[in-house]
């Protein structure tokens, strides 16, 4: 098994589709990503507002 | 509630899973991040090019397990609907709440690849081709999911609600499917069929059985991420949260 | 022994938005009782009622009817229940008659009594205009015509002296005596106080 | 204290049914509006595309079936909805009877005040658009079948949607991807008739749908109005 490709250029060029591929690629890499990120941000959403809700209680 | 039960309300409740979900998390992200960084440079790289179609069949590495996931993920849906209706198991809603964008975005993702697929394939970007209509319908069954929730303001009834709905939707997928495929025979255009995978060639075939895994790894990922977010959200007024947040007795 | 209450619930608890409305509700209803729900707005006290009627299911906690746990023996519950609900439940195009007609499909009803009924409610001149003409009170009051009609042992009232004048509450107390004459019973929410004996109350704290 | 006798299941279903009819002819400038937007809307469609019979032929099967789910579409919003504003959705909810049969009976009164005579207004639709002769009797049959499926997959997503705001859009966005097979089967079952073709096939199909819509769509929307109903 060996690389199908000779250099970046012509792996980026995928023999003229690389703009469908990496199309496909791109936007899956967006949308993959966003799905992890999503998640976690929205947990740390949540536990900072509980921590400022914890912090408003200890004050009174 | 009979005893019997017991157990499986304790393994079902939301801080339980919460908390034995946090230990499988590392694995499961490690497990993906392999799979799919094997697979991706594998297939990108590696795999042969398609005869007639060179290098774009590469595409197929993410079209395929996308679109496996899109389907497998309105029957875990469906499940989890199922569970919470008869069960009135809280943490199977929570999985259903999770589950309908992440399948809508995987539904569109394969969408979105099949027709920058189709475009240096058949010419267009979009064909009325059985399987990419039958896509499209699942992403308004997606789309509707995720509408009903947002429209209840009352969380405990749009929970029954969506599973009623979930419920319904896969007695009518299998019909939907069947009824798009014969309308498609019926009007038969010259196409070339896209994948016809018993007759890949080995060295296509793997990659793609490794990012098939991968992916199903990766939703696995998400949903409990997703579900993690869903039980912090509708349980933050409750002292085991409020231990979490303030980073008490808890990993 | 005395024989089980006709309606028991227990540690009844009803979240709305995974929060409580109220929780640890406990209580009997039985044969001749008449239990006032009381509290704030936004106490929880229709939602109370309506779980006691099985239109809701609460997230905890349990009914029983007649000493049986109420889920498997629905039916037979709603058979001897008549629950009368913030809206009256009738269509307005329809006359009083015609709509205890078609309730008297989904419930048991004493037909042949129908006239009598409303005639004791004061509605014997409406009996037969549609419903869209006549006032909130009267409305209310073609509602109230259905309990003496149905038979059912247990009448579950939400606010049944809205819109009511003092004739009508009058009539009700009358109603609700007569009810509790014949071993029924009855729970309702109301601010106002009847003058009936015996009226035990369960207040909701908000 | 004797007690009156529970009303058996016909007796229940019949006067579900017939309260639903009372109130349809009382309100039936209300039940003709689906009705007339069917036709108004069909003849837009020469208007649109041109008035050339080739192209209105070809056009008409898919034409007449997308306006007669539409039409069905509209008045399904109100088939709970009108029940819940006035609070007799809470005595079907909380009577004896199984919901699922008073279910059945709403959608059979629907399908009556709505899909029927959609159904037998179709050949005019059918004359206005050029459909060739070989085309009216599936279509009459198919819409007969398809109307019914509509009403009651209309019943489940106006039961979901029953308390909610913006109801009819969701409403169309949860049914119409339902309502899918229908349309293909139904639309061709006609192209086919005037290609000359067989029509059994599609409309066997249709009609075990349709069985199957019967058998399962009552016990769902009965599920959902139970949780629609506090929205």
């Amino acid at each position: 098994m060996s690389p199908q490709f000779h250099g970046v250029a012509e792996f980026l060029a995928m023999g003229g589709h690389g703009p469908y591929v990496w199309s496909a690629y791109g936007v899956a890499l967006v949308v993959l990503v966003w799905l992890v990120v999503q998640p976690l941000r929205r947990r740390a959403a949540i536990l900072k507002s509980v921590r400022q809700v914890l912090a408003r209680e200890g004050n009174r | 509630m009979a005893r019997k039960w017991q157990w499986f309300h304790r393994l079902g409740s939301p801080p339980g899973f919460y908390r034995a979900s946090g230990y499988w998390l590392p694995w499961l992200a490690v497990a993906a991040a392999l799979l799919l960084g094997v697979g991706l440079v594998w297939g990108l790289v590696y795999a042969p090019p398609d005869a007639r179609q060179g290098n774009s069949f590469r595409i197929i590495y993410i079209h395929v397990p996308v679109s496996f996931l899109a389907l497998a993920g309105y029957y875990v849906m469906a499940a989890a609907g199922a569970v919470h209706l008869i069960w009135r198991m809280k943490l199977a809603d929570m999985v259903m709440t999770a589950a309908a964008p992440l399948g809508a975005a995987l539904t569109f993702l394969a969408l979105w690849s099949g027709a920058v697929w189709g475009k240096p394939t058949w010419g267009t970007y979009w064909v009325w081709d059985a399987r990419i209509t039958s896509m499209l319908v699942l992403l308004f069954l997606y789309l509707g999911m995720v509408a009903l929730r947002l429209g209840f303001s009352n969380r405990e009834a749009a929970g029954r609600a969506c599973a009623v709905l979930a419920l319904v939707g896969t007695v009518n997928i299998p019909i939907i499917y069947k009824s798009v495929d014969w309308w498609y025979s019926l009007h038969q255009p010259a196409t070339i069929r896209l994948t016809a995978a018993p007759s890949m060639h080995p060295d296509m075939f793997k990659p793609l059985l490794v990012m098939i895994v991968g992916f199903y790894v990766f939703y696995a990922l998400v949903l409990i991420l997703n579900t993690r977010a869903e039980i912090l959200a509708r349980e933050r007024r409750t002292g085991w949260v409020r231990d979490l947040a303030a980073g008490r007795n808890q990993r | 022994m005395s024989p089980a209450p006709l309606l028991e619930f227990r540690d009844l608890t009803f979240e709305r938005n995974d929060v409580p409305l109220f929780a640890g509700l406990c209580g009997a209803v039985r044969s001749g009782d008449i239990l006032q729900i009381l509290g704030a707005n936004g106490a929880g006290k229709t939602t109370l009622l309506r779980v006691l009627s099985t239109a809701l299911t609460p997230a905890a906690g349990s009914l029983s009817w007649r000493g049986a746990p109420l889920p498997r023996q629905r039916s037979r519950y709603l058979a001897e229940l008549a629950f009368i609900g913030h809206t009256p439940g009738l269509k307005r195009s329809l006359s009083p008659r015609e709509n205890l007609r078609w309730l008297g499909g989904l419930f048991p009803l004493r037909r042949e009594r129908m006239d009598a009924a409303l005639a004791m409610l004061g509605l014997a001149e409406w009996a037969d205009i549609p419903c869209a003409q006549l006032s909130a009170g009267l409305l209310r009051r073609v509602a109230l015509a259905r309990l003496p009609l149905s038979g059912a042992t247990l009448w579950i009232l939400d606010e049944p002296l809205t819109a009511i004048d003092r004739d009508g509450t009058a009539q009700v107390e009358e109603l609700l005596r007569r009810h509790q004459a014949d071993g029924g019973a009855v729970v309702f929410s109301s601010h106002q106080a009847l003058v009936l004996p015996g009226v035990r109350q369960l207040t909701l704290a908000g | 204290m004797e007690t009156p006798e529970l009303p058996g299941l016909a007796a229940g279903f019949g006067a579900l049914l017939r309260r639903d009819l009372q109130l349809a002819w009382r309100q039936r400038g209300q039940a003709v509006n689906p009705l007339i937007f069917f036709v108004m809307v069909t003849a837009l469609v020469p208007l649109a595309v041109g008035p050339e019979p080739a192209l209105l032929t070809r056009l008409a099967p898919g034409m007449v079936w997308i306006m007669a789910l539409l039409g069905t579409l509209l008045a399904a919003d109100a088939l709970f909805h009108e029940d819940f504003v006035d609070g007799a959705l809470e005595h079907l909810v909380l009577s004896p009877q199984p919901l699922w049969l008073l279910v059945l009976a709403k959608v059979t009164a629907h399908w009556l005040v709505i899909g029927l005579p959609i159904t037998l207004l179709s050949p005019l639709l059918g004359l206005m658009l050029a459909l060739p002769d070989a085309g009216f009797m599936p279509l009459l049959v198919g819409l007969t079948l398809g109307t019914l499926v509509f009403s009651l997959l209309g019943a489940v997503g106006g039961a979901l949607t029953v308390a909610l705001g913006g109801r009819s859009v969701l409403l169309s966005l949860l049914v119409l991807p339902l309502y899918v097979p229908v349309l293909i089967f139904g639309t061709s079952a006609v192209t086919q008739a005037v290609a000359g073709g067989g029509i059994g096939g599609p409309l066997a199909l249709l009609g075990a749908i349709a069985a199957l819509a019967l058998a399962v769509a009552p016990f769902a929307a009965a599920a959902a109005l139970r949780a629609g109903i506090d929205g």
